[in-house]
């Protein structure tokens, strides 16, 4: 009988297995650690979040919802909300991480979540787990890896040298492409309406943008905001300054699309056509506006559709205020402003125009007129440098040279000239002195950081030439032997902190004084309102804090009949601020005549 | 021969051998099957229902779950529907990251049908082997994508990360172990006469009934076919890559094992071709805003040859941010709904699961 | 059995001694209901292997301790579940797999599809992800030991005096109720 | 002045509260514009609180009252323009009359400090007036760099 050896040494083939590493992992005693990418639990780093809930839109499984949280608090730019997952509808795909605009959200390498309890599997991200940063896997390393885009789609311009040439505008606007391309990076999360002073529909409108439906954007923009338009052009946007994309890229340029859906009406009648608006049969009240101003213009326009009889009193020959006579034609061309106020005037506004209160018009003829009178003049005044020597010849006001610069009257610059201020005021002096061919420098008492102004009109100043020297005080004008401006003595400012977290303000250092030879001083440190025209009878019985007149949250001062709005009436002096005091004051005086009528 | 008695016998839902959820309700005289019922329905989820409230990119980290042993192709063939509608180009090099990983996935894919169909003949030491070994696989795809099974990776413009550092020297460390195991299971399982004896003969297709019902992938191949969607009509890079399709002509479940394993080669061959051909650059080519994206007005219908056969995607735009229509033709539906009541006949209880797994069935896949 | 099992003063020694016998046999029933049925079979063989703590896969619901609902349920499947469920032997365990078995997961808006498995069978243990590890899958396996070991996997007794309301609520979704009477 | 005692010095700084307020009183009724008028009223508010304070000012807790509280000093008064007490001030000119009668006031109470140097007591009575006039400066220049100079 043969020996079956094969049969016998082959099971002793095993023993090779001994000295091999174990295939099987000894879980739980052996931990194998997951990938560096594994999507596992949520994670969110709670205070870069800004609760714009994307993560919850996107979420296919309406996994995700926003909640608010103890020891989280909203403000500008922070909707005081965090997202809770439902990890009994999570899938782990990521997407909530991919679209977050902030980087904040991640998916971690944890997995292990097992209890009896079905209820409990609501997970607080960066609650639930506050270590869960150490262990984040899954996130966007860069934004090229976002499904967001970061990148704006940029805005066709004059190039800056040539812009210097005349008054043309400078922004050539989107086309459609462009527009339509730009709106598809809004993620909708309404952080924006909040901010917007007067709270525009901006998802809505950036929508229909993005739909290709530039007539619906211009209802819209139209349904709380007559100066579409003008805001399109000029608006501060502290819209763009909260926007979620901005956290990590570009804002959506959000003015730029309300210029694009407003351009598309290019006359009157195609605003009329669009628009379609119903106008209410007059109901017989009256209502005098003092100012056709944006808030103004804002208040008269809702009020003649709701059928009020209005009557603006401008004392100037045109309508606008500061954002005609204030902004220089290369931001705000006359023709667009006169469409709107065209556009307003069709449907029923009447605005008396060189009618100045107390001169032409007495305020209680006024009063006796009308049965609710709103004051919407503005910050016309300027404020003087303090300084020795402003009175000398070429020292000016910034708002006056405008003024006189928008009204086409003749106005002599000399070649070097220095404008004071960091604000738009003083950037749009500035830019429109460039137009004269000077050589122009702005001195700021604090950082470019610091600017009041626009960065875009800070960049197009510099893009057209003007110099910026920052942390420069003025302290005196000097003169030649005729009185006229010859050269300017400025000091050099540190910057120290107040303490109570405001900007920092800038403090003289001794003995750093510097001459600067120049033919022109323009100043624009900042406006003031002139109440004279208010009878001292009525100016006693209203309320003033720091030169603006108090008002209620319907614009409503202390004599019933009386409204008040836009700079004078509040702390942000802007166009859009403006806009919202008009809308509101509406209300307040559709209020007051729904009680005069009960009574 | 007497005819025995008729007995109705329900095989599954809940059965071992029975490849997933679903039923085959047997009509057997003896063990001799006279008449085979399949029923269905057991894990229809409405995927196709439920991308139509869904937005293109919300659409993507479903469709995989379509079908669970190999979600990949599903995720290739709805990104790629979604760019041929729009029109939009994808980065070569993620084409070449495409292709590794749908590859990857059919060898894990064939890991899970080495088990099965040795398991279901009795073979229990190959599921061990093979679904142990699969897992390195899934280590890898963890590693790539950070999910295991469901990678949601590959999605509309290309893919969704780059290949980690070190990422193909791993591959092809986990591709040279792979290998290093074929003649273990060669032996344990294709040379070894019991499997042999058992497969052969077992569960034959017709080639010319193969053509009629629409027989697709590996069945196909084994009566004598010489069909597969990436030689066909090549998709990604599978033009640019040298590799056979086999075939056999005997057209039974031995036939089809064989195709499989040497599919199997051909696929540690066709990873190895992309990994040396990996070109560099971008491999993402990025849609716009995922909560506004629209894809224009039209439709698109594409393939790929899945481990079971060929994968279809008809998907159609109306111009709106969600899709009007998605649906999904898999190769499941037809082996294993009509198919396999037709070749059942006359086989034996014991050769139900046998042919199930052959056939590549599986039931999420039918049902969607 | 003692009715008052999870009343831990009042638990027998043998029922110590069971419950350590059983925790130490948990024999899962193979009926992969859902997508999370793919990472059983990794978890069973040779990487996981789960059999080192006693877990095995068993062919009938009549040998079986542990249901495992691998992820989503159709309305189709449950009547089929609660059939192997309540042929299943007392003391006997569920364990929910994943999203779909909690709050509806993935397929929370699908109308085929149970949402939350608890309103129609008691559940002992739920494990997150979708679908869960093979190390989450032990884990879950774990924590059902611990809680057969303290007396607190009681979900089977649940079910029985809960019977009427779990009835009325699986009937809710599965409108052709032809099935058995469940018989202690 | 060559010699003063505590109460004599305390009865001095009230005078000069008394009087300021009493200028600010007066320019008050004078003005008519609503803005100057405003920090007019707020001013002679102040003064008057300052008044009170320093009547009931005990030396015994001399060393509590002496707590330090950061200056900014923007040295605004520095340069600008200096402004007499007329009628018809408007709110600019307000604001820097009252930041430079502070200033005024502080270089009076800091000489005195320097003159009542070899009296301990005095000397920190007059510096800490001088502090505190500077800390009013303080406020009124922050004011200004607020309002007038909110553009610069």
């Amino acid at each position: 009988m043969a020996l079956d050896l094969k049969g016998i040494l082959a099971p002793f083939t095993a023993l090779k297995q001994l000295g091999k590493p174990p295939h099987t992992v000894a879980y739980p005693m052996v931990k194998k650690p997951t990938a560096e990418r594994y999507r596992g639990l949520h994670y969110n780093e709670l205070d870069d979040c800004i609760g714009c809930g994307t993560c919850s839109t996107i979420c296919q499984n309406g996994a995700i919802d926003m909640i608010s949280l103890d020891g989280v608090e909203g403000k500008t730019g922070d909707s005081g909300l965090r997202p809770r997952v439902d990890n009994g509808r999570c899938c782990w795909c990521g997407l909530c991480v991919d679209v977050c605009p902030t980087g904040s959200l991640s998916l971690t390498q944890e997995y292990l979540y097992i209890t009896d309890d079905a209820d409990s599997f609501l997970w607080i991200p960066g609650v639930d787990n506050p270590e869960g940063g150490k262990l984040k896997s899954f996130y966007p390393e860069s934004n090229a890896q976002s499904l967001l885009d970061y990148n704006r789609i940029p805005m066709p311009e004059l190039e800056g040298m040539e812009r210097i040439k005349s008054y043309a505008e400078v922004v050539l606007g989107y086309n459609q492409e462009e527009a339509q391309a730009e709106a598809e990076r809004c993620i909708s999360c309404g952080l924006c309406v909040e901010a917007c002073p007067e709270h525009m529909h901006i998802p809505e409108y950036i929508n229909a943008i993005s739909r290709g439906e530039p007539d619906m954007a211009l209802k819209i923009i139209y349904d709380n905001n007559p100066l579409g338009e003008l805001c399109g052009k000029v608006c501060t946007r502290r819209c763009e300054d909260v926007c979620s994309i901005a956290v990590r890229g570009e804002p959506v340029a959000i003015r730029w699309l309300k210029r694009y859906a407003t351009e598309q009406a290019n006359n009157i009648d195609i605003i009329r056509e669009i628009l379609d608006p119903e106008i209410l049969p007059p109901n017989g009240r009256k209502v005098g506006i003092i100012g056709a101003g944006p808030s103004g213009l804002t208040a008269g326009y809702y009020l003649a559709l709701k059928g009020y009889d209005v009557t603006i009193y401008e004392a100037k020959k045109h309508a606008g205020g500061m954002t005609m006579y204030g902004i220089p034609k290369y931001r705000l061309p006359m023709e667009s402003l006169q469409k709107q106020i065209g556009y307003m005037e069709s449907i029923g506004v009447k605005i008396k125009f060189d009618t100045k209160i107390g001169v032409d018009i007495s305020f209680e003829e006024l009063q006796k007129e009308h049965g609710a009178i709103f004051i919407g003049i503005g910050f016309e005044v300027p404020y003087t440098l303090g300084i020795e020597g402003e009175h000398f010849e070429g020292s000016i006001q910034a708002v006056n040279f405008l003024r006189e610069v928008n009204a086409e009257r003749p106005v002599e610059i000399g070649q070097h000239v220095v404008v004071i201020g960091g604000g738009n005021v003083a950037i749009d002096g500035a830019r429109i002195a460039r137009r004269f061919g000077s050589d122009v420098t702005i001195l700021y008492r604090r950082r470019v950081a610091d600017m009041p102004a626009d960065w875009e009109e800070i960049e197009g100043a510099e893009d057209e030439g003007v110099k910026i020297l920052t942390q420069a005080i003025p302290l005196e004008i000097l003169a030649d032997k005729n009185g006229k401006v010859e050269s300017i003595k400025y000091g050099m400012a540190e910057m120290v902190d107040d303490g109570k977290g405001g900007r920092p303000r800038p403090r003289l250092i001794e003995n750093d004084e510097h001459i600067m030879p120049v033919d022109n001083i323009i100043g624009a440190i900042g406006q003031e309102a002139d109440y004279s025209f208010i009878p001292e009878n009525i100016r006693e019985q209203l309320e003033f804090s720091r030169g603006r007149m108090v008002t209620g949250e319907l614009k409503e001062t202390k004599l019933p009949w009386l409204f008040a709005g836009g700079d004078i009436a509040n702390n942000t002096a802007d166009a859009i601020s403006a806009i919202a005091d008009g809308y509101k004051a509406v209300k307040g005086i559709e209020k007051l005549f729904a009680q005069k009528g009960q009574e | 021969m007497t005819r025995e008695k008729e007995t109705t016998l329900y095989l599954g839902p809940q059965h071992p051998g029975i490849t997933g959820n679903m039923m085959v309700k047997l009509k057997v005289a003896g063990d001799e099957i006279v008449k085979a019922e399949t029923h269905v329905g057991y894990l229809h989820r409405a995927f196709e229902k439920l991308m139509e409230a869904r937005t293109w990119m919300q659409s993507f980290p479903i469709v995989c779950r379509i079908c669970v042993p190999e979600p990949d192709p599903n995720e290739e063939n709805f990104a790629r529907a979604v760019e041929e509608i729009e029109g939009r180009e994808v980065p070569e090099r993620a084409q070449y990251i495409r292709v590794l990983v749908l590859e990857l996935a059919r060898l894990a894919s064939f890991g899970l049908w080495f088990g099965g169909q040795s398991g279901s003949a009795g073979l229990y030491t190959m599921p061990q082997w093979t679904v142990g070994d699969r897992d390195y696989i899934l280590d890898l795809f963890e590693e790539l994508t950070g999910g295991r099974v469901y990678h949601m990776y590959i999605w509309p413009g290309g893919v969704r990360k780059d290949l980690p550092e070190g990422f193909t020297d791993r591959v092809l460390k986990t591709l040279d172990y792979l290998e290093s195991r074929l003649p273990a299971i060669d032996n344990l399982m294709f040379d070894n006469a019991v499997f042999q004896k058992r497969a052969q003969g077992v569960g034959y297709i017709d080639p010319k009934m193969a053509r009629e019902w629409g027989v697709v992938g590996p069945p196909l191949r084994a009566c004598g076919f010489k069909n597969d969607v990436r030689i066909d009509e090549p998709y990604e890079i599978y033009d640019k890559l040298n590799f056979e399709v086999p075939t056999e002509t005997g057209g039974d479940v031995w036939a089809r094992a064989l195709v499989r394993r040497r599919e199997y080669d051909q696929s540690i061959s066709i990873i190895r071709q992309v990994i040396e051909k990996m070109p560099g650059g971008e491999y993402y080519n990025k849609v716009p805003n995922p909560l506004t994206w629209t894809i224009p007005r039209g439709d698109a219908y594409v393939k790929t040859e899945s481990v079971r056969g060929e994968f279809g995607y008809y998907v159609v735009s109306d111009g709106s941010t969600k899709p009007r229509r998605v649906h999904v033709r898999g190769p499941a539906y037809v082996h294993a709904v009509s198919l396999l009541e037709r070749i059942l006949v006359g086989a034996n209880i014991a050769d139900v699961s046998f042919i199930m797994n052959s056939l590549g069935t599986c039931p999420p896949e039918i049902e969607r | 059995m003692n009715p008052n099992i999870n009343d831990k003063d009042s638990r027998k020694i043998v029922d110590i001694i069971q419950s350590y016998a059983q925790k130490h046999s948990l024999w899962v029933l193979a009926y992969g209901t859902g997508c999370g049925a793919i990472e059983i079979p990794p978890t069973m063989t040779s990487r996981y292997d789960a059999e080192r703590f006693g877990i095995t896969g068993r062919p009938t619901p009549r040998m079986a301790d542990v249901l495992l609902i691998t992820g989503y349920l159709a309305t189709k499947t449950l009547k089929r579940v609660i059939r192997s469920y309540e042929q299943m032997q007392s003391p006997k365990y569920v364990i929910g797999f994943g999203s779909c078995t909690i709050n509806g997961g993935m397929y929370w808006d699908s109308y085929n599809t149970i949402k939350s498995l608890d309103h129609y069978l008691p559940v002992d243990v739920y494990i997150n992800g979708c679908m869960p590890r093979p190390e989450a899958v032990i884990s879950g396996f774990v924590k059902l030991q611990e809680m057969i070991s303290n007396g607190t996997a009681n979900g089977w007794e649940k079910y029985r005096d809960n019977l009427d309301l779990y009835r009325s609520q699986q009937k809710e979704v599965i409108k052709n109720w032809q099935m058995p009477d469940y018989n202690w | 002045m060559d010699k003063l005692s505590v109460e004599e010095a305390i009865q001095f700084a009230i005078e000069q509260e008394i009087q300021a307020a009493e200028l600010y009183a007066l320019l008050l009724d004078k003005s008519t514009d609503p803005k100057a008028q405003e920090i007019y009223t707020e001013l002679r508010d102040m003064e008057i609180v300052h008044k009170e304070n320093l009547e009931s000012f005990d030396t015994s807790e001399f060393n509590k009252r002496h707590a330090e509280q950061p200056l900014l000093n923007l040295k605004l008064t520095d340069y600008l323009v200096e402004k007499t007490a007329t009628e018809n001030l408007s709110f600019q000119d307000t604001l820097i009359l009252a930041a430079q009668r502070e200033q005024k006031t502080y270089a009076l109470y800091a000489e005195l400090a320097e003159k009542f140097k070899y009296d301990e007591i005095l000397y920190k009575l007059f510096s800490l007036l001088a502090r505190e006039e500077l800390l009013h400066k303080d406020q009124i220049e922050t004011l200004y760099d607020d309002t007038v100079l909110s553009q610069n």
